[in-house]
């Protein structure tokens, strides 16, 4: 982890943005949805890319600004996707409550799980998780009475706020900016708070933060449990725009692994990093996917795991730092 | 009776899952990446020696002399080409990088050899041999005889030659071997092409008795990281021992509590033995290495 | 009024080796206490034992007299015991300033004050002008200061410094000393390993000498100094007059 | 501070206008002679070799119906749909932007599901070639059509065939046939399961054991096997994938379990793959599902000739004789294109609807055996099942009657011992 992020830390000691700053983003962002209001096509992308950069957002709170590098986030997601479906379907509670609720699970699934891998470092903990996903996939695919097992759950649409089920997407494009927003803003919290303080000296090292006297127990734990439940609001949200869920998807190792790499691409441990990342994966797979239409199914997934090999070798710290480190360096640094 | 066949059919995968994770335990216990190539590997041995049996009709146990090499030089490749930038830069790149490549690797075989199910069937294939009334299939007992004789010469290879002691020296210690004059990019491009010559020997025995696609690879994945863990990395013994006990493992809970859940065992099993010893079962305390 | 830090009896076994064997000593407010001791004799893994980065097999360890025995690592550095790392572990990923920072953090109630706290740190110990120097471009001496500033940062009362001067140049020393002095003035209890002799004569008051794990002396640094068993084990010869 | 912010903002704009002029939507406008059907199958993963079938089965029965040139030409949009998001998302692009009104797909019942909530919202008709999912049809959609069986009519069709033909065979009655259920825990394998045990319980046929297994983590069935074996069933009755299937009949033949039917329900013991592997040691092996080809003479004299048309531009065209799966997607997307469309006069989804609604064609007009009769949830009611079995290497259907081109033989299955 030590040499990865090297050149990251120059864009952290900023001071404030601008109000202007801020104000010019956010009207881009409520008017972004109006402007395709006839490209209805690149709304849909655009809300799959929202909602797989809040899953990234939410995984990189704990893998990149905790260095817990969990290769199983998607128990988290399926979580989110089942709780509220289930409580939809089964209890006609509003997906709201149910993306609360499945929220709070998540995060005691998240802080249990955080206790039980303290011990593991590296290459176990990622085991470990991966572990962790495949059993609640093989619950979730055996408790049939609770689940309905692998048939999956099938969500009637019956539009109206309290369902969170709309005919138009612009309300779905909201609700996924929301969330998105969520694991931005708190990313920006931590570079400016003692917790994010003592997060990032324990992923640093964890034996000079004890020295100090950081509780990196509780510190690792939190963040694991924050981290799940955003993940299982991303998953709720899924569960409401896709109608369908099912247990070989919802807890994959794909899904797991589709978050880990859009915050990697993006940018470890940086708030907009996932953002960006979900943005250049999700818009580049929809291309492709147009380009190669006809054609094999298999094509545009090679682009997609080349894509993942070019920014080992020569963007190892992600496309956002390289991007600030570049541009910054142009302007002739400090 | 029913408790003697299970023990032999768990002994028999287990055989299998010893032999695909000899060579994981290799790379992973060098370079502690989590190798998600090593699924493919799998995968494209199979095709290989199904197209050696097929197109020119090369017996399967012959065929395995060409596929040891071919591989070999694939594990090499790929380490050269991309894991030793990625090892270079950090931990996570590593995975990134394996991900990377097992991705492109299962769609070209899409591509290249369409989705089919491709199995050899030579008369080996559903050949039993009985005792009493116990079955042992043939297929699976050749498997575990090569799974037995690769690891004696692997072994031998690491433990009465330099380049072999050097590896397991890196293994247990990689500062410290580097220190003694141990080569790291020698060491690592050789373990990768030994770890996965030694996967294209359980593809090569293993394609009459599973059928090939290109998705194979996934299927072995996690287990083999469990046999690994378990058996504690880069022990050979280890790897060995841990196929054996999660195969008897996976085969008893699979006709007790059913096949649907017979996962759950052996991951929870696994979970518990990180939790207790993050070293794996066999593996002693490797201190963990830091950049 | 009860010594400020009592060891007793403390052992520690790895396998068949006695890394540290039956040390018992105790330190008052406000002294200084050198440590000294061959590689091996076991004195970094006295520090561990102390400030619970490592579980002792026998004996006790109290601080003003409340038993911290087997304490985590943490609890026991918010009493005021903090310690810096013979290995020098910065936070790789943080620049200079950010490192002192997360330190006074444990020590103050807001961000900003912590900032301001850590910005008199660096400058307590010279390091101002490299606030914004990313860690790994940091050369060996820089790192020792920043071990110690960041120890410093959290308030401590009583400091464990594991060879703070290990591969300083002899100006570096110089400067090191005069920090450690002024830490001393400001009332901070110092207990420090060293093998640059020069420090530890002209530093600490009191001096324990650790062979082979064991307590071999312990008393005024003058008497240490000239005790026959110790210039044999450890000093050969010193002048006795470069004592002060 | 301003500028990384600014930089996140700017690259925000990059990539979306990096989607908005690189693929700029295709003329909106469909003219009268030709349509644009889109046509979604999972293509690449797990999926990928009965994905390719079924998008090969559309293509020729396009091609078929073009070269009868009764209605519009018809143009294929294809899409790859490996799972239920990608299902939403492609299904999004072919009638947000390819402003297509018309989708033939999916073969797995998540992604059809997925795909039917997104058509119907949009005013378009999905036409589902082969999911079995019960649900697909029971939402009260009126835009979605399914000329296959669902899996609800596996079970009735393995009973009937056993009562009918296996039972005086074997000289048991109902109660006396012990059946065990081996399955993969996935959709299709609980669906038909289900449906069997029920069609069983209202039989009198006794489940004496029932075992699931995770298809895709499955590297040994000896337990499995083992369990049946306790079992003493004289029926088993399996629904499996491809690999899951060979595994199993490799490992019943290592393991000596022997029953007197073995019974497949689609998927697996119908793939080509399982004749090509096995050879003779396939046969006796009955499956149910749709028929692979049925008696000529129960095909109307017009349906002969496209069967054979359908097998020569098949091998023509993709290099290897259509499994049961191609022609199954075949004959769905044959009604389709050859009798909805042209009645419909293009693909205005009412009018679609209207046409698939007015069809009423008798069992075995299609190369499959089905009849067509649509109901008013858009499920084929006349969707007949048959029973094959592997004689000489080759499926060939022996139930029901009508459509029987060999007799059921091996009823008793001899042992492997005898086999040899």
């Amino acid at each position: 982890m030590m040499n990865v992020m090297t050149e990251v830390k120059k864009q952290r000691n900023f001071a404030y943005p601008s109000a202007r700053g801020y104000g010019a983003a956010a009207l881009l962002l409520t008017l972004l949805p109006f402007l395709l209001q006839n490209q209805l096509y690149y709304l849909d992308t655009l809300i799959l890319a929202l909602l797989w950069a809040s899953a990234a957002g939410a995984w990189n709170l704990a893998g990149g600004y905790g260095g817990l590098l969990s290769l199983g986030h998607a128990a988290f997601f399926g979580i989110g996707a089942y709780t509220s479906s289930l409580l939809f379907v089964k209890l006609n509670v509003s997906p709201w409550l149910g993306m609360v609720a499945g929220a709070v699970l998540a995060g005691l699934m998240g802080w249990f799980i955080g206790m039980i891998t303290l011990r593991m470092k590296g290459p176990f903990f990622g085991l470990a998780t991966i572990a962790i996903s495949e059993v609640l996939m093989i619950t979730a695919v055996n408790w049939t009475e609770l689940t309905q097992g692998s048939q999956g759950v099938n969500i009637p649409y019956k539009p109206g706020f309290v369902n969170m089920a709309f005919d138009s997407k612009i309300p779905y494009y909201f609700i996924a900016l929301a969330i998105c927003l969520v694991p931005y803003l708190l990313a920006r919290w931590l570079k400016e708070s003692k917790f994010g303080y003592e997060l990032m000296a324990v992923r640093d090292n964890e034996a000079a933060a004890q020295a100090l006297g950081i509780h990196t127990v509780r510190v690792k734990v939190v963040i694991i449990a924050v981290s799940s439940s955003i993940t299982a609001m991303a998953g709720a949200f899924y569960a409401q725009y896709v109608t369908v869920i099912e247990p070989y998807h919802e807890f994959s190792f794909s899904v797991s692994i589709q978050m880990v790499l859009m915050a990697m691409i993006g940018g470890l441990g940086t708030a907009s990093g996932p953002i960006f990342g979900s943005l250049v994966v999700t818009g580049l797979d929809t291309f492709l996917r147009d380009v190669f239409q006809g054609a094999q199914g298999g094509i545009q997934a090679m682009m997609y795991g080349s894509l993942l090999v070019l920014v080992v070798l020569f963007v190892p710290e992600g496309l956002i730092p390289w991007f600030t480190r570049r541009f910054r360096s142009g302007k002739g640094e400090k | 009776m029913i408790f003697l066949q299970l023990l032999i059919s768990g002994i028999l995968i287990g055989g299998v899952y010893a032999l695909i994770s000899l060579g994981l335990t290799l790379i992973f216990g060098v370079m502690r990446i989590v190798n998600f190539v090593h699924g493919d590997m799998l995968m494209v041995a199979m095709y290989l020696s199904y197209w050696l049996f097929t197109l020119y009709s090369v017996e399967l146990y012959t065929g395995l002399f060409l596929v040891i090499p071919v591989l070999a030089a694939l594990g090499a490749l790929i380490y050269w080409g991309v894991i030793r930038f990625a090892i270079r830069r950090s931990h996570e790149a590593s995975i990134l990088a394996t991900i990377g490549i097992s991705i492109v690797i299962q769609n070209a075989a899409l591509l290249l050899w369409s989705s089919d199910y491709r199995s050899v069937h030579n008369e080996w294939a559903t050949h039993s041999l009985q005792w009493g009334d116990l079955r042992i299939s043939a297929p699976l007992l050749i498997a575990f005889i090569g799974a037995l004789l690769v690891t004696g010469l692997v072994f031998a290879f690491l433990h009465y030659t330099y380049l072999g002691k050097a590896i397991r020296a890196a293994s247990m210690d990689r500062f410290a071997a580097i220190l003694m004059g141990v080569n790291p990019q020698r060491i690592f491009t050789v373990s990768f092409a030994i770890g996965t010559a030694l996967v294209g020997v359980a593809g090569a025995l293993l394609s009459s008795v599973y059928a090939v696609h290109p998705t194979l690879g996934t299927q072995f994945l996690l287990i083999s990281f469990v046999v690994v863990v378990l058996g504690g990395l880069g022990s050979l013994r280890g790897a060995i021992l841990g196929g054996l006990l999660i195969g008897v493992v996976e085969t008893v809970s699979a006709y007790f509590i059913g096949a649907s859940m017979k996962q759950l065992v052996y991951l929870l099993l696994f979970l518990v033995i990180l939790i207790v010893k993050p070293a794996g079962l066999f593996g002693k305390r490797i201190p963990e290495v830091n950049q | 009024m009860a010594p400020l830090l009592t060891v007793e009896h403390l052992t520690k076994r790895f396998g068949g080796l006695t890394a540290v064997n039956d040390v018992s000593f105790t330190v008052e407010e406000g002294d200084f206490l050198g440590i000294i001791g061959p590689n091996g004799a076991g004195k970094t893994t006295l520090f561990n034992l102390i400030t619970g980065f490592l579980p002792p097999d026998a004996g006790e360890v109290r601080f003003k007299d409340q038993p911290i025995t087997g304490w985590k690592a943490y609890k026991i550095s918010r009493l005021g015991m903090t310690r810096t790392f013979q290995i020098t572990k910065p936070f790789g990923h943080l620049d200079v300033k950010e490192n002192v920072v997360v330190a006074a953090l444990q020590t103050s109630s807001t961000l900003r004050e912590a900032r301001e706290r850590a910005e008199g740190v660096l400058r307590f110990v010279g390091l101002e002008s490299y606030r914004d120097r990313s860690i790994t471009h940091l050369p060996m001496g820089l790192k020792k200061k920043l071990e110690l500033a960041k120890a410093l940062a959290t308030r401590p009362s009583l400091l464990f410094l594991d060879e703070v001067m290990g591969g300083l140049a002899s100006d570096e020393v110089q400067d090191m000393m005069e920090v450690l002095r002024k830490v001393r003035e400001s009332g901070v209890t110092l207990i420090m390993i060293e093998h640059v002799l020069q420090a530890i004569t002209q530093l600490s008051e009191r001096l324990l000498v650790l062979h082979h794990g064991a307590k071999l002396a312990h008393g005024s640094t003058r008497e240490v100094i000239r005790d026959p068993e110790v210039v044999e084990a450890y000093l050969g010869e010193v002048d006795p007059d470069a004592v002060h | 501070m301003k500028r990384s912010k600014f930089v996140s903002i700017s690259l925000l704009l990059l990539i979306v206008s990096l989607f908005v002029n690189a693929c700029s939507p295709s003329d909106p406008r469909a003219d009268s002679h030709k349509v644009r059907v889109g046509v979604a199958f999972p293509t690449s993963g797990n999926l990928a070799k009965i994905g390719q079938s079924c998008a090969n089965g559309t293509q020729i029965a396009a091609d078929m119906a073009n070269a009868r040139g009764k209605g519009p030409k018809i143009e294929l949009a294809k899409v790859d749909v490996p799972t239920a998001v990608t299902g939403v998302h492609e299904v999004n692009r072919l009638i947000l932007k390819e402003k297509l009104q018309l989708i033939v797909g999916t073969y797995a019942s998540p992604i059809s599901l997925a795909a039917s909530g997104i058509t119907e919202r949009n005013h378009a008709v999905l036409w589902e070639v082969a999911a079995t999912d019960p649900r697909l049809t029971r939402r009260g959609l009126k835009y979605v059509f399914r000329p296959n069986p669902d899996a609800t009519m596996y079970g009735p069709a393995t009973i009937q065939f056993l009562e009918e033909v296996v039972a005086p065979e074997l000289g048991l009655k109902n109660g006396e046939m012990k059946m065990a259920l081996i399955h993969e825990d996935g959709d299709y394998g609980e669906g038909v399961a289900a449906s069997t045990k029920k069609a069983a319980k209202k039989a009198g046929i006794p489940i004496v054991e029932e075992v699931r297994y995770n298809a895709k983590a499955t590297n040994d069935m000896s337990s499995a096997i083992l369990r049946l074996k306790n079992a003493k069933p004289d029926i088993i009755n399996m629904v499996q994938y491809n690999t899951d299937a060979q595994l199993f009949w490799k490992q019943a033949e290592q393991m000596d379990l022997n029953a007197k039917v073995f019974i497949g329900n689609g998927a697996g013991q119908s793939s080509d793959n399982f004749g090509q592997t096995f050879g003779d040691a396939a046969n006796g092996v009955l499956d149910t599902s749709s028929a692979i080809s049925i008696n000529p003479r129960a095909l109307s004299p017009e349906m002969r000739k496209i069967e054979e048309e359908f097998q020569k531009r098949y091998k023509k065209k993709f290099g290897v004789e259509p499994d049961l799966i191609a022609r199954l997607a075949f004959s769905s997307a044959y009604i389709l294109f050859h009798d909805v469309i042209p009645k419909a006069g293009g693909t205005d989804p009412d009018q679609i609807r209207k046409a698939a609604l007015s069809l009423d064609k008798p069992i075995g007009s299609t190369l499959v055996g089905w009849g067509v009769k649509f109901d008013e949830s858009g499920q084929n009611t006349r969707a007949a099942m048959s029973v094959m079995q592997w004689q000489g290497g080759e499926l060939a259907v022996v139930y029901p009657e009508k459509f029987k081109k060999r007799e059921p033989a091996m009823i008793p299955l001899p042992k492997w011992s005898e086999r040899k």
